[in-house]
């Protein structure tokens, strides 16, 4: 076995591992874990095929910066919030297993039955330019240059609706200092807020804090996550 | 002058139609107008066209180019010959006629103006269809006079009847364009061409199996739209459209498209003999079966309907027939719009009197009050029954002598029908103008206003005279020859036999219906209920019950199970199938569950499928 | 290597995507109660503009007299951007269709006088359904302007969708035209929560096809070794036609059959047709439809043209499927846009036939049946966007009834273009179908038109079904009124119904360009 | 060693991401499985860049990892809205839409 396969069977075995332990995870974090371990493993795969720049890259890129994003988006909608794996649709799994087994069972045999693939290593093509990084950018910069530029408006389009769904304006006037130290002083508590998580089990934000007597505090809550499910569990385990 | 026999009535309906309701003052005289407009170039067409040789009578008339896509080339282009012109007359004729006659029928009705430009509308499509050089151009008018039926039966649409009967014309009528669609795409893939001449002389290179197929396909598209078995049963309820309506679109012109069709494709028909006897056949059974229904109805234009869609059986026989038949259909043709069209026009009348009740079994002794509508329809009754020398005597005659000439069994089916015509015919004569008054509480029947009543005196001199007219006069055979062709009945029946015979069959029928409802009360109430059938019998005891038990009880029985055939059994097939289509649907639509996993699903479960049969391919 | 991108070639494209970055500039430095005027300018002038241009040059190359490009020239039709983009008559014919169907959707978009509470879209689309700040945002006559520069980017991936020469910059292509898809399909003003959830299932499923695509094309490159269609289409006939290669051409199948919503991947229609704010539906309906079908058609042609006996069969059955579960489904809707959506995936199916008889007719006949289809669309969305109740649009059939009665001229423009899209003559539809009939039977899949007539005669059911509806049907409390829109729906209803009759009267003209638009450039 | 074992795995990798945005509930699971055919395709790219000796098929990866980048931002954001709404992440509760 060359030093190639060696690598490929590790790794191949690892990101098949990662990939099936995204999809049976019950907590979202985990499957998020996972598949940056098979990311990861894919770009050790990506060594072995040379493609050093694209194999920094996908850790980079995608373990560390679309991960991460799945990671915050999972902080907000609750993170150690899990699923229960239990099929609620009639003979979805069923169908899922059938379908997905021969959509793969006609894939691998259509690639295994193609002797045509020849292996011609990237000797040539990066000794075009100097080397693997040299050639990539004169394709980028070249030939694909039109499709680079296009992307742009991808990158922009993305931005924008991240700002226009989620980016909330304000229809009056912000408060000044002054008003609101009023407001505090003229109010039930002037001391300082407890922070969220305070006492709990856990400290998202979106769990409020115990009080003394063990009953939750709405009030550590930022407003948009005040009354959520999840402060009635917490308090429920700890309290009883 | 071609074109502007369409334009006329269908500037007339855009006028009208854009105008809105400032034009409700003057709109039904503008489109009397039109109409009659359209008439007399249709009229100067003709007369120049007598004046030409019979080679040189067809005249084309090129407008552009319509689409031209590929080797597929369709001309926007209209032509006028031996045939088509024999259609303009009746169509702006009787259209004419019929626009004059709904000035005072429609007189009350608010949206009239409308009225008039639907009427006006459906002439247009109507002289679309029959001017059309091609069966591309052909099919438009084709969709056109169907649209306009259908906004005329609908018309009264505060009736949901009224509603659903347009409703269901409009179903059954696409199952019959599918067949005129489909026929055009053949011939257009056998013969590279859709023109009626480019047709006509490729015909001969086409194979037998398409040819078939066209002969099917046209024979579809002919049942659907003239009302033939087993797409026949919209027409009974079109009756629900306005009554002039009924006389000019579902007795005197769009009904007969059907015949129109067969006849111009004669080419296809002439030389496949399995598509001709497929003609024939459905033919004779409408006939027959058109007949029998007009015996049971008791309402005056659903009897009427019964019996248009028996002669247009029988014109379809004849179409069936070939070269033998093709100029009978089209004279039986023209003689059934004028008296058929007076026919309806009566019977409208006399709803009229009558605060438009239908039903034969409240009227009765109408002779005196309406003295004018009873002879006009009496006139057209002795024209459909066939009594020489009435109109429908020259052309009836002649298809049972054709008939006879084809098959012997064929000729005795149009026998029988003549005989269960006169039946019913004089069955309807008997009940509303003569015997005793029957008329309901409170209606004083009177006669309708001139410009009702002067269109049916017109249409009774043609119910006389159109036949003998059309034949002495017009040489209606070698008038029509040059164009569909024409050949003498090789017969053994001679015509000497076989009209005494025709007319002894006429006069049992008629006799037989006299002595049954001229001569004996009519029951108010269909003598269904027990109550009702002994106060019948209670007025002539005896004679009376024998005639129950052995002629009307099993006659009835006969008529009874065959409008229930006709609802249930033809009638349920289509209903059935746009219930099955419904039900498909109402299950199908469960698939798309609303989850988006499930759709997921359904997109790699079509992702294996597509795979799998392009594998599928290279095994 | 020579890096070049012939600006001059793809002007349309990058105008309308310079409009959408100076329209981002808008959005960033102009103050609130300026922007709107500024950017229905940047927009309506950057179509008109792109217009002007590519009719021009399209006069120029069909001539056969300049070459615009200046670079690689074959005969009249040449490539540009180093490969990426075909400059030709289909792919210029598809992009002036866009341009119009861009220009009479913006008119929809712009709209504000429908709704009393100002145009399709949410006051703040970030703001929760039903909130204080979703009140307050909405009573101080806020709109979301940042629709007009998605609007333009969508517009300008649209254009560069059907004249991608390599299934990467058509892989690009297809996700800048939808992000903003997905995006505005979630931005409706009314019933947001169907929008929100219209837009979820719109970016699941379409992610989900453009990973199929992708797929598909990794498979091809692997053994064309180029993602250029020129060079695959040379691959495809010289080597063994392997497997692999019938694999990737069914993935990439999928996600170009998603996009223009063919069975099975038709799903995600009639819930994002229901769904969307209306005026994008109408946009999106006609657009996308055009440009996947652009990019279908050169794919298929083009790129795996000589393969086509292995991959007919497979449209056939695609095909099939989609003409009748489209009008099948179509039945028993009884929400006019759902309807409509569904009546859009039969059509689909029609186009599909052209597709799979592989013929320069099919190609030309699919050019006609776009453009026919794309105003009919317009018009159709029009009118249902201005049919309105106090609670928005009122989409439900029932509401529809007696419509004729209130508004007969409505009611009569709304029955025109369905007359349309059955395929009655003397309206675009009827013309359109017959020339794709025509094709299909020219083109040896006679059963395929078969089926086609079939499900026409079923679809015209439905159709009829709601022309009954509105005028033989009598007026209840439920019927919906129609408000009088300001003169940008109502030019576009004009404009659309002007065009379904001319099209079906006179449609020679456009017939003749199309034929005359020829083939694709290899 | 066959080259075909890459792509194989990438079929099976693919097949994987396919089955989990069928399986999943969890909006944010589903689009990672996304993410995973994404990846599947890339890893194609790499090996048939290798096999074929061209570099485009790197090129292209690099490209759709920008192209998923901005996907993954549209798709979260839409999904940050849907969750302040109905308060939950489940791709299964957004089904008002349907027949």
């Amino acid at each position: 076995m060359s030093g190639e396969s060696v690598v490929f069977w590790i790794t191949g075995i690892f990101a098949v591992v990662g990939a099936l332990g995204m999809i049976v995870s019950r907590k979202a974090v985990h499957s998020a874990l996972w598949v940056a371990f098979a990311m990861v493993n894919l770009a050790i795969l990506y060594f072995t095929l040379e493609a050093p720049f694209l194999a920094t890259t996908q850790i980079v890129v995608y373990t560390g910066a679309v991960m991460m994003l799945f990671l915050f988006v999972l902080m907000i909608v609750g993170v150690d919030s899990s699923d229960s794996l239990l099929e609620t649709l009639k003979g979805q799994r069923l169908l899922a297993i059938l379908f997905g087994l021969a959509f793969g069972a006609l894939l691998i045999s259509a690639i295994t039955s193609t002797i045509s693939v020849r292996n011609n290593g990237l000797e040539v093509a990066n000794g075009d330019y100097g080397g693997n990084i040299q050639g990539l950018a004169h394709l980028i910069f070249g030939r694909y240059l039109l499709a680079f530029e296009v992307t742009s408006a991808l990158l922009i389009t993305a931005a924008l609706g991240a700002m226009v769904l989620a980016h909330r304006e304000r229809w009056t006037p912000r408060k000044t200092h002054i008003e609101m130290s009023k407001e505090r002083t003229f109010s039930n508590q002037v001391t300082p807020l407890p922070n969220p998580g305070v006492l709990a089990r856990h400290n998202a934000v979106d769990t409020p804090a115990l009080l003394p007597d063990g009953s939750p505090s709405q009030a550590s809550l930022p407003v948009q996550f005040r009354e959520t499910a999840q402060d009635s569990d917490n308090s429920k385990e700890v309290t009883s | 002058m071609t074109a502007a026999l369409i334009g006329l009535p269908l500037f007339g309906a855009t006028v009208l139609l854009l105008g809105g309701r400032r034009t409700n003052a003057w709109g039904h005289l503008f489109a009397v107008a039109m109409s009659a407009s359209a008439f007399f170039v249709g009229v100067a067409t003709f007369v120049s066209m007598l004046g030409r040789s019979s080679e040189d009578r067809a005249v084309h008339q090129h407008l552009f180019d319509w689409i031209a896509v590929g080797s597929f080339h369709v001309p926007f282009d209209l032509q006028v010959d031996q045939l088509s012109i024999a259609f303009v007359l009746l169509i702006t004729g009787v259209g004419t006629l019929i626009h004059i006659y709904s000035i005072g029928y429609m007189s009350h009705d608010e949206n009239r103006r409308k009225f008039f430009a639907y009427l006006n509308l459906f002439v247009a499509a109507m002289l679309l269809l029959v001017l059309a050089n091609n069966y591309f151009l052909l099919y438009v008018g084709w969709e056109g006079v169907g649209l306009a039926s259908y906004l005329l039966i609908s018309f009264w649409q505060h009736k949901p009847s009224a509603a659903v009967a347009g409703k269901k014309a409009f179903v059954v009528n696409r199952v019959g364009d599918v067949g005129l669609s489909l026929a055009v795409m053949l011939m257009f893939v056998t013969f590279g061409t859709v023109t009626f001449d480019g047709v006509a002389k490729e015909a001969s290179k086409g194979d037998s199996t398409s040819l078939k197929l066209i002969g099917f396909a046209l024979l579809l598209a002919a049942c659907g739209k003239s009302a033939q078995f087993p797409l026949q049963s919209w027409l009974l309820d079109a009756m629900e459209g306005p009554t002039p309506v009924s006389a000019l679109i579902h007795a005197a012109t769009m009904v007969t498209a059907g015949v129109y069709l067969i006849v111009r494709a004669h080419a296809i028909f002439d030389l496949s003999e399995t598509a001709r006897t497929a003609v024939v056949v459905i033919g004779a059974i409408t006939l027959l079966l058109g007949a029998f229904i007009g015996t049971a109805k008791d309402d005056i234009k659903k009897g009427l309907a019964g019996s248009t869609m028996s002669q247009i059986g029988y014109m379809i026989l004849a179409a069936g027939l070939g070269p033998v038949g093709y100029v009978f259909a089209i004279f039986h043709l023209l003689t059934h719009g004028m008296f058929k069209a007076g026919l309806f026009l009566g019977a409208g009348s006399v709803m009229h009197g009558v605060n438009d009740d239908v039903n034969m079994r409240h009227y009765g002794a109408l002779r005196t009050a309406m003295k004018i509508t009873y002879v006009t329809f009496g006139l057209g009754f002795l024209a459909i029954i066939g009594i020489p020398p009435f109109a429908g005597f020259w052309s009836k005659d002649e298809i049972i002598h054709a008939a006879f000439g084809q098959n012997i069994f064929i000729g005795l089916a149009t026998l029988i029908g003549a005989g269960v015509t006169a039946f019913y015919m004089t069955r309807m004569m008997a009940m509303t103008f003569f015997g005793e008054a029957r008329w309901e509480k409170g209606v004083h029947p009177h006669e309708s206003p001139l410009v009702m009543t002067a269109p049916m005196m017109i249409l009774a001199v043609g119910s006389v005279f159109g036949g003998m007219a059309l034949k002495f006069l017009g040489n209606i055979d070698s008038w029509l020859e040059p164009v569909v062709g024409h050949a003498n009945p090789a017969n053994d029946v001679s015509n000497t036999i076989l009209i005494p015979v025709t007319l002894a069959v006429v006069l049992a029928g008629a006799g037989y219906a006299w002595v049954t409802y001229g001569q004996r009360p009519v029951p108010v109430v269909a003598p269904a209920e027990v109550s009702l059938l002994t106060r019948a019998a209670r007025n002539d005891a005896y004679g009376d019950a024998i005639n129950e038990a052995v002629f009307m009880r099993p006659g009835l029985h006969l008529t009874r199970a065959l409008v229930w055939f006709d609802s249930k059994g033809i009638d349920g097939f289509i209903a059935g199938l746009a219930g099955f289509i419904a039900a498909l649907s109402a299950r199908g639509r469960k698939i798309q569950n609303g989850y988006t996993r499930s759709y997921a699903l359904t997109m790699l479960g079509g992702a294996a499928l597509i795979a799998f049969v392009l594998f599928l391919v290279r095994l | 290597m020579k890096t070049s991108i012939e600006y001059a070639a793809l002007a349309p494209i990058e105008i309308l995507l310079t409009a959408g970055v100076l329209s981002i500039l808008i959005e960033a430095f102009v103050p609130r109660i300026h922007r709107r005027t500024l950017q229905l300018f940047l927009v309506f002038g950057s179509i008109v503009v792109a217009f002007g241009y590519l009719v021009a040059s399209a006069t120029q190359i069909l001539n056969g007299n300049a070459s615009v490009t200046g670079g690689q020239t074959q005969g009249i039709r040449e490539l540009a951007a180093s490969g990426s983009v075909a400059i030709d008559g289909p792919g210029l014919f598809t992009q002036g269709t866009l341009l119009i169907v861009a220009f009479i959707g913006a008119m929809l978009f712009a709209e504000r006088s429908v709704d009393p509470q100002g145009d399709a879209f949410a006051a703040r689309a970030s703001t929760l359904p039903g909130s204080e700040d979703e009140r307050q945002f909405t009573a101080q006559g806020w709109t979301q302007t940042e629709v007009w520069p998605l609007f333009l980017f969508a517009v300008g991936g649209m254009l560069l969708f059907p004249v991608s020469n390599d299934l990467l910059t058509m892989f690009v292509a297809l996700e800048v035209l939808s992000l903003p898809l997905y995006l505005l399909a979630g931005m409706a003003r009314r019933r947001r929560l169907l929008s929100q959830e219209a837009s979820l299932k719109y970016f699941v499923l379409g992610a989900f096809s453009s990973a199929f695509f992708l797929f598909g094309s990794a498979l091809i490159y692997s053994i064309a070794g180029s993602v250029e269609f020129g060079t695959i289409a040379t691959a495809l006939t010289n080597t063994l036609q392997d497997p692999i290669l019938l694999a990737g051409i069914g993935l990439i199948a999928v996600g170009l059959l998603f996009k223009v919503g063919a069975v099975p991947f038709h799903q995600w229609t009639p819930d994002v047709y229901q769904g969307s704010p209306t005026p994008l539906v109408a946009f999106m309906g006609a657009g996308t439809k055009i440009a996947a079908f652009g990019a279908l058609f050169r794919t298929f042609y083009v790129a795996f043209g000589g393969m086509r006996w292995e991959w007919r069969p497979m449209m056939w059955v695609v095909a099939i499927l989609t003409m009748l579960i489209g009008s099948i489904l179509a039945v028993t809707q009884s929400d006019i846009k759902r309807m409509l959506a569904y009546s859009s995936v039969a059509h689909t199916g029609f186009i599909l036939i052209a597709l799979t008889a592989t013929s320069p007719a099919g190609l030309s006949s699919s050019l006609f049946y776009l453009l026919a289809y794309g105003f009919t669309t317009l018009g159709l969305f029009a009118v249902v966007s201005i049919v309105r109740d106090s609670s928005g649009e009122a989409t439900h059939l029932s509401q529809w009834a007696g419509l004729g009665k209130k508004s007969p001229l409505v009611a009569s423009t709304f029955a025109l273009f369905l007359f349309a899209l059955a395929g009655i003559p003397l309206t675009s539809g009827f013309t359109a179908k017959f020339a794709v009939f025509a094709a299909g039977v020219a083109g040896g899949v006679t059963p395929l038109v078969i089926v086609a007539v079939i499900s026409s005669a079923i679809a015209a059911f439905f159709y009829a079904r709601v022309v009954v509806l509105m005028f033989f049907t009598p007026e209840n409390e439920n019927t919906a009124d129609v408000v009088v829109p300001s003169y940008f729906t109502k030019v576009a209803i004009a404009v659309s119904a002007t065009a379904t009759l001319v099209l079906g009267i006179a449609p020679q003209p456009v017939l003749d360009a199309v034929v005359n638009a020829g083939l694709f450039v290899r | 060693m066959n080259p075909n074992n890459y792509l194989i795995l990438a079929a099976i990798l693919f097949t994987i991401g396919a089955f989990g945005v069928v399986i999943r509930r969890n909006a944010i699971i589903v689009f990672m499985s996304v993410e995973m055919m994404l990846n599947a395709a890339n890893l194609a790219f790499a090996s048939a860049a290798h096999t074929t000796g061209s570099l485009d098929g790197q090129v292209i990866a690099f490209f759709v990892m920008v192209v998923a980048a901005a996907e993954v931002v549209v798709g979260l954001a839409i999904i940050v809205t849907i969750f302040r709404t109905r308060r939950s992440a489940s791709i299964d509760e957004a089904n008002l839409l349907k027949y």
